[in-house]
């Protein structure tokens, strides 16, 4: 048996312990204390590349202390390792390792605390990512935002960590009890809680009010950690103020690994159960361009640009989330591609603010205003990278988003497409906007934000500001994840080979036969036909037209004042800043409000369509 | 009888977010969210119980008396430990934030509105 | 929102939430007819596979080991969190205030108290260092044996001075037991690994004995290791939140 | 530890779970009921104590009724880890953040 899906998340989890255990030898040895995190996540991406390799044939089952199932009862946990649970572990693996490496000159005040916490995180990633398990899930994702918590308030000297963690925490900690719930309500009825074998024990029964609450209630939990409206509060309170390193993390994978866990538990234990593929894909899609919308909006409308982004990171949740929804190969295959391109975009801007914030000690893109002019390598890498998450073709993100218009076409649902793209340009129109106006210096600064005047000296406490250089160990990650995304939209075949894994993530059939007999099925099929993943003309010009539409409206934005119109102080977008502020208060009581209403929502919505 | 253990489920957690929305105190509003979690460990053990047997322990009693379900019981306990550590942290927040805001009421936490 | 529109979005959403979620509660096979069949088939087999009497921690060390590593780390990272948290606070009072307070009784005991605890501290350490220890047997088990431990440190302080639980408990030493105990567990797990098993596998001898404290194999050792971490985690935040409020004395004596 | 001492701990644990040797199964029910409406009413309790200090002596009273439910739901095991950690040291944690509170407040 082999044994490198347990060691991926073992060793991490040793290593943070062993850190914390030599605590006084480490402390005063910081640069031991760095080698020792960075060795630990090559090694960890080392062995998930390895394993990605094995996994393409099939799932790779791993059964801890040897239990295997008995005449299909899984009495122990399992792992089951496909490619596309693999992939995202790596790409969460491949994000720490580059946080790693460019907090080598950035954090000034590290103890033993922020790596051993770093390692818990990607252990919690990867085991989520991993298991075959629907309470081991549960575990798992407890450990990933237990850490993720303690991270946000890494910098407890500042009063907006505080905030940003108690929210986080809050709202999160509802989310994992409603999804512990749903767990227990379907154990009440299978008796079960391996994945596959609750699968085929509720395909037993017509689809009843138990399947339905029991998958609301797991995938709210899921729902809320990957930020979909109503429940998308936390996020930006919690990005604005965790360390750079972390929102990295957040934003390139965490998110994102809450709708893998939604993917996940659909295919594995509703889908055959709930049938109504209909209804769960336009409740989904409901959410998911919503969430693309508003998040758009609010991203347009910040000057915070770590908010900016977070705000971003929100929008691209609601685009995977509808590429998912539509439950056919190419769309999974979309969102799939797409999260990795958006994860090495996203993280690439992250880094490039955190040496804006290291050289010039801002993040309030009006402050900033043509200070990032001598920031000229950053200032490039940041305008490559904005380009990959405006969609620009050729980006892997460009790739994944225009497989998911493509098979919504199909699918006669033409009004995604239209609202992609709306998402798109303004998002790309946010980032052009800071890219052309900090560091070149384009057009006049945007007005002064009330809200953000006391921004501009908040975030000193990450790194000891105004350095006269911008150090390799930041540049060169920034640089290569940027240009890694560009290099994923490049490979051959790509299309072909993500759409395999698309099909044999969406087989509930072929998962339950390699879980619970060990046996490979050769060929899987999707209940939807598996489309071409090619790249079309029409995809083509769409892109490069949404990327033409977002430099112009960064540059409507930016010379705004100067424009014939004069509607001064009429900034763009300026209504929606009053809405903003109301609706994202910082009062946790409102965030978890919201929760409860739009649970009830989608609870009604799903429950009209199915009863 | 045969539902109200799950009635009861329910009005924990409803009377628990209840707490958690009205709050005016963070310490109160964790002291609610360790409400909301009680209501997991009743339904994981309502669900796991059965009528009439024993509790999963063979120490002094024969290996086949019918017993309850072991499993929901262990996941119970790590559901305990997890409130536990999740009650700590948030407890350490609550004392730093008061430190830097010198009030724990939500409502006068300002730093991220907008 | 205002707390009135606020109060009223959340009672017409909790509602329709609460009315949702009954309509899947009341699918549910009733109270007392769990259908099985994973419960019953661990109970049908646990004590012949694994010679421990007690089924709910032979399915937290054994059957489910692999939960129990998450949580323990989960309760891992929250001391290490409570530790990043409140790491500020410490160092101010370092880096100036005496450290006069921490002879102070601790405040609001009495006499009477003091006494109590003291006579308390040693059987409630023994009732916790054999919670620990008969996790295979008897409902116990290295959780509730390393909250019992904490306490019996926390006695230490009602009893007298904190300077005595720093004593007793210097944090670095702690935080390193505990780090310890989380590792011990999980390289357990590994140790059956590079003798060729799968992870977690229970690779020691089962013992002849069905509920004998020798029995179990790896189910033992692993609650023991579990005590460890789970005292030293709670010594650790119990010990964090005890120093917030000395230091705050500390501060006011001063200025 | 010498195994007298694990039989007396074993014998403690029987006598203490209710079993359906010793208890009518009418009875058992009762038990069931009355505890579950007291453990709804003190999860009220707790919710509607607005004053901190006051609430966390309603939740460590809660934490024991949980406790006295998880026994007559034939859980042993959880009692155990609810009474150290719901009853006591939960409380305990709360009381102590408590305290720090109150005294800057001053």
């Amino acid at each position: 048996m082999d044994q490198l899906p347990v060691l991926s998340v073992v060793v991490p989890l040793l290593v943070a312990a062993g850190i914390a255990a030599c605590g006084w030898v480490l402390r005063p040895r910081r640069r031991l204390l760095d080698a020792i995190g960075i060795v630990t996540c090559a090694g960890v991406v080392a062995m998930l590349g390895v394993l990605m390799t094995r996994v393409a044939r099939g799932d790779e089952v791993y059964w801890f202390a040897g239990f295997r199932p008995h005449d299909d009862v899984a009495i122990g946990i399992d792992f089951a390792a496909g490619s596309l649970s693999t992939g995202l572990a790596c790409l969460a693996a491949v994000l720490v390792l580059s946080s790693m490496i460019f907090s080598w000159r950035y954090l000034d005040e590290v103890s033993t605390y922020f790596h051993s916490l770093m390692l818990t995180f990607l252990a919690g990633m990867i085991g989520f990512c991993l298991t075959g398990d629907v309470f081991d899930l549960f575990v798992w994702f407890e450990l990933m935002g237990v850490s993720a918590y303690a991270l946000t308030a890494y910098r407890p000297e500042e009063r907006g960590p505080l905030q940003g963690a108690l929210n986080f925490a809050i709202t999160n900690s509802i989310g994992a009890y409603l999804m512990l719930s749903g767990i227990a309500v379907v154990y009440g009825r299978t008796g079960a809680l391996n994945m596959a074998q609750i699968g085929a024990s509720l395909a037993r029964h017509p689809p009843d009010g138990l399947v339905v609450v029991a998958f609301v209630l797991i995938i709210s939990g899921l729902l809320i950690k990957s930020a979909i409206v109503p429940f998308q509060f936390w996020l930006a309170d919690a990005h604005a103020v965790a360390p750079t390193p972390v929102c990295v993390l957040f934003s390139g994978v965490m998110v994102e690994l809450g709708l893998y866990g939604i993917s996940r538990v659909y295919w594995s234990m509703f889908g055959d159960a709930l049938g109504h593929r209909a209804a769960i894909t336009s409740v989904l899609e409901v959410l998911g361009l919503a969430t693309a919308v508003v998040g758009a909006l609010f991203c347009f409308r910040e000057r915070h640009i770590k908010r900016l982004l977070a705000f971003s990171t929100i929008s691209h949740s609601g685009l995977f989330l509808t590429g998912i929804a539509l439950l056919t190969p190419l769309g999974l295959a979309g969102a799939a591609v797409y999260v990795i391109g958006h994860a090495l975009v996203k993280a690439a801007l992250f880094l490039c603010v955190g040496i804006v914030l290291h050289r010039l000690g801002s993040v309030n893109e009006s402050w900033l205003h043509g200070r990032g002019r001598r920031l000229r390598v950053t200032g490039i890498i940041f305008t490559v990278a904005a380009f990959g998450l405006a969609d620009m073709p050729a980006f892997a993100t460009w790739l994944g988003k225009g497989w998911i218009e493509d098979s919504s076409d199909a699918l006669g649902r033409p009004w995604i497409t239209v609202l992609f793209v709306a998402a798109s340009v303004l998002v790309g129109g946010a980032v052009f906007r800071v890219a052309g106006g900090v560091f070149y210096g384009i057009g006049d600064a945007p007005g002064e934000d009330p809200a953000m005047a006391g921004g501009a000296g908040e975030e000193t406490g990450e790194t000891a500001s105004g350095r006269g250089h911008s150090p390799l160990s930041m540049l060169v990650p920034a640089a290569v994840l940027a240009l890694g995304a560009l290099a994923v939209g490049l490979i051959p075949n790509l299309g072909g080979v993500v759409e395999a894994a698309a099909v044999r993530f969406q087989d509930q059939a072929a998962y339950n036969a390699a879980v619970l007999h060990a046996v490979h099925v050769a060929h899987p099929v999707a209940l939807s036909p598996a489309e071409p993943a090619i790249v079309t003309l029409p995809s083509l010009l769409t892109g490069v037209g949404s990327v033409a539409a977002s430099i112009a409206l960064a540059l409507i934005a930016l010379y705004w004042r100067r424009l014939p119109a004069l509607r001064r102080g009429l900034e763009p977008g300026a209504g929606l800043a009053g809405v903003i502020r109301a609706l994202q208060s910082g009062v946790v009581n409102d965030y978890v409000t919201w929760i409860v209403f739009g649970l009830a929502c989608i609870g009604g919505a799903l429950a009209l369509a199915i009863r | 009888m045969s539902y109200l253990p799950f009635f009861v489920v329910a009005w924990i957690l409803g009377v628990g977010l209840y707490g958690i929305v009205t709050s005016r105190h963070l310490v109160h509003q964790i002291m609610c969210l360790i409400v909301v979690q009680s209501s997991t460990y009743v339904l994981l053990l309502g669900v796991g119980y059965v009528t009439g047997a024993v509790a999963p322990y063979f120490y002094d009693i024969p290996r086949h008396t019918p017993a309850v379900d072991p499993v929901v019981q262990a996941l119970a306990l790590t559901d305990v430990v997890v409130e536990a550590a999740v009650t700590a942290l948030l407890l350490a927040f609550a004392i730093q934030a008061h430190k830097r805001f010198g009030t724990l009421d939500p409502h006068e936490l300002v730093e991220l509105k907008g | 929102m205002t707390p009135a529109v606020r109060r009223g979005v959340f009672l017409v959403g909790l509602a329709g939430f609460v009315a949702f979620y009954l309509w899947g509660l009341t699918r549910l096979p009733g109270f007392g007819r769990y259908p099985g069949p994973y419960g019953f088939v661990i109970n049908r087999i646990a004590v012949g596979e694994t010679n421990a009497t007690g089924v709910v921690s032979a399915v937290n060390f054994e059957y489910r080991g692999f939960d129990t590593v998450g949580e323990e780390f989960i309760l891992f990272v929250a001391a290490t969190g409570v530790a990043t948290v409140l790491r500020q606070l410490r160092d101010e009072r370092e880096g100036g205030r005496g450290d006069a307070a921490f002879g102070e009784p601790s405040s609001g005991t009495t006499d009477a108290i003091r006494l109590a605890s003291l006579i308390f501290v040693g059987p409630v350490g023994l009732f916790g260092w054999f919670l620990a220890s008969h996790a295979q047997t008897t409902p116990s088990g290295g959780f509730q044996g390393g909250v019992v431990l904490a306490t019996a440190f926390v006695l230490i302080y009602l009893a007298g001075q904190f300077l005595a639980f720093r004593r007793i408990s210097p944090f670095d030493l702690i935080d390193s037991v505990g780090a310890v105990g989380a590792a011990g567990f999980a390289a357990i797990g590994l140790t059956a690994v590079v003798l060729g098993f799968s992870y977690l596998y229970n690779f020691l001898p089962l013992g002849t004995v069905p509920g004998a404290v020798s029995s179990s194999g790896t189910i033992a050792l692993i609650s023991f290791f579990v005590g460890i971490e789970v005292a030293a985690a709670f010594i650790l935040i119990v010990g964090e939140l005890v120093e917030q409020t000395l230091l705050v004395r500390a501060g006011r004596g001063q200025s | 530890m010498t195994p007298p001492v694990a039989d007396v701990l074993a014998i403690g644990a029987r006598l203490a779970v209710v079993t359906p040797y010793t208890v009518q199964p009418a009875l058992m029910d009762a038990l069931q009921v009355v505890l579950l409406i007291l453990v709804a009413a003190g999860a009220t309790v707790v919710a509607f104590t607005r004053v901190p200090t006051r609430q966390a002596v309603a939740l460590s009273a809660y934490g024991l009724l949980l406790a006295v439910l998880f026994l007559a739901f034939q859980a042993p095991d959880v009692t155990l880890s609810e009474l150290v950690v719901g009853a006591v040291a939960l409380p305990v944690m709360l009381l102590l953040a408590l305290t720090r509170v109150r005294r800057r407040e001053k």
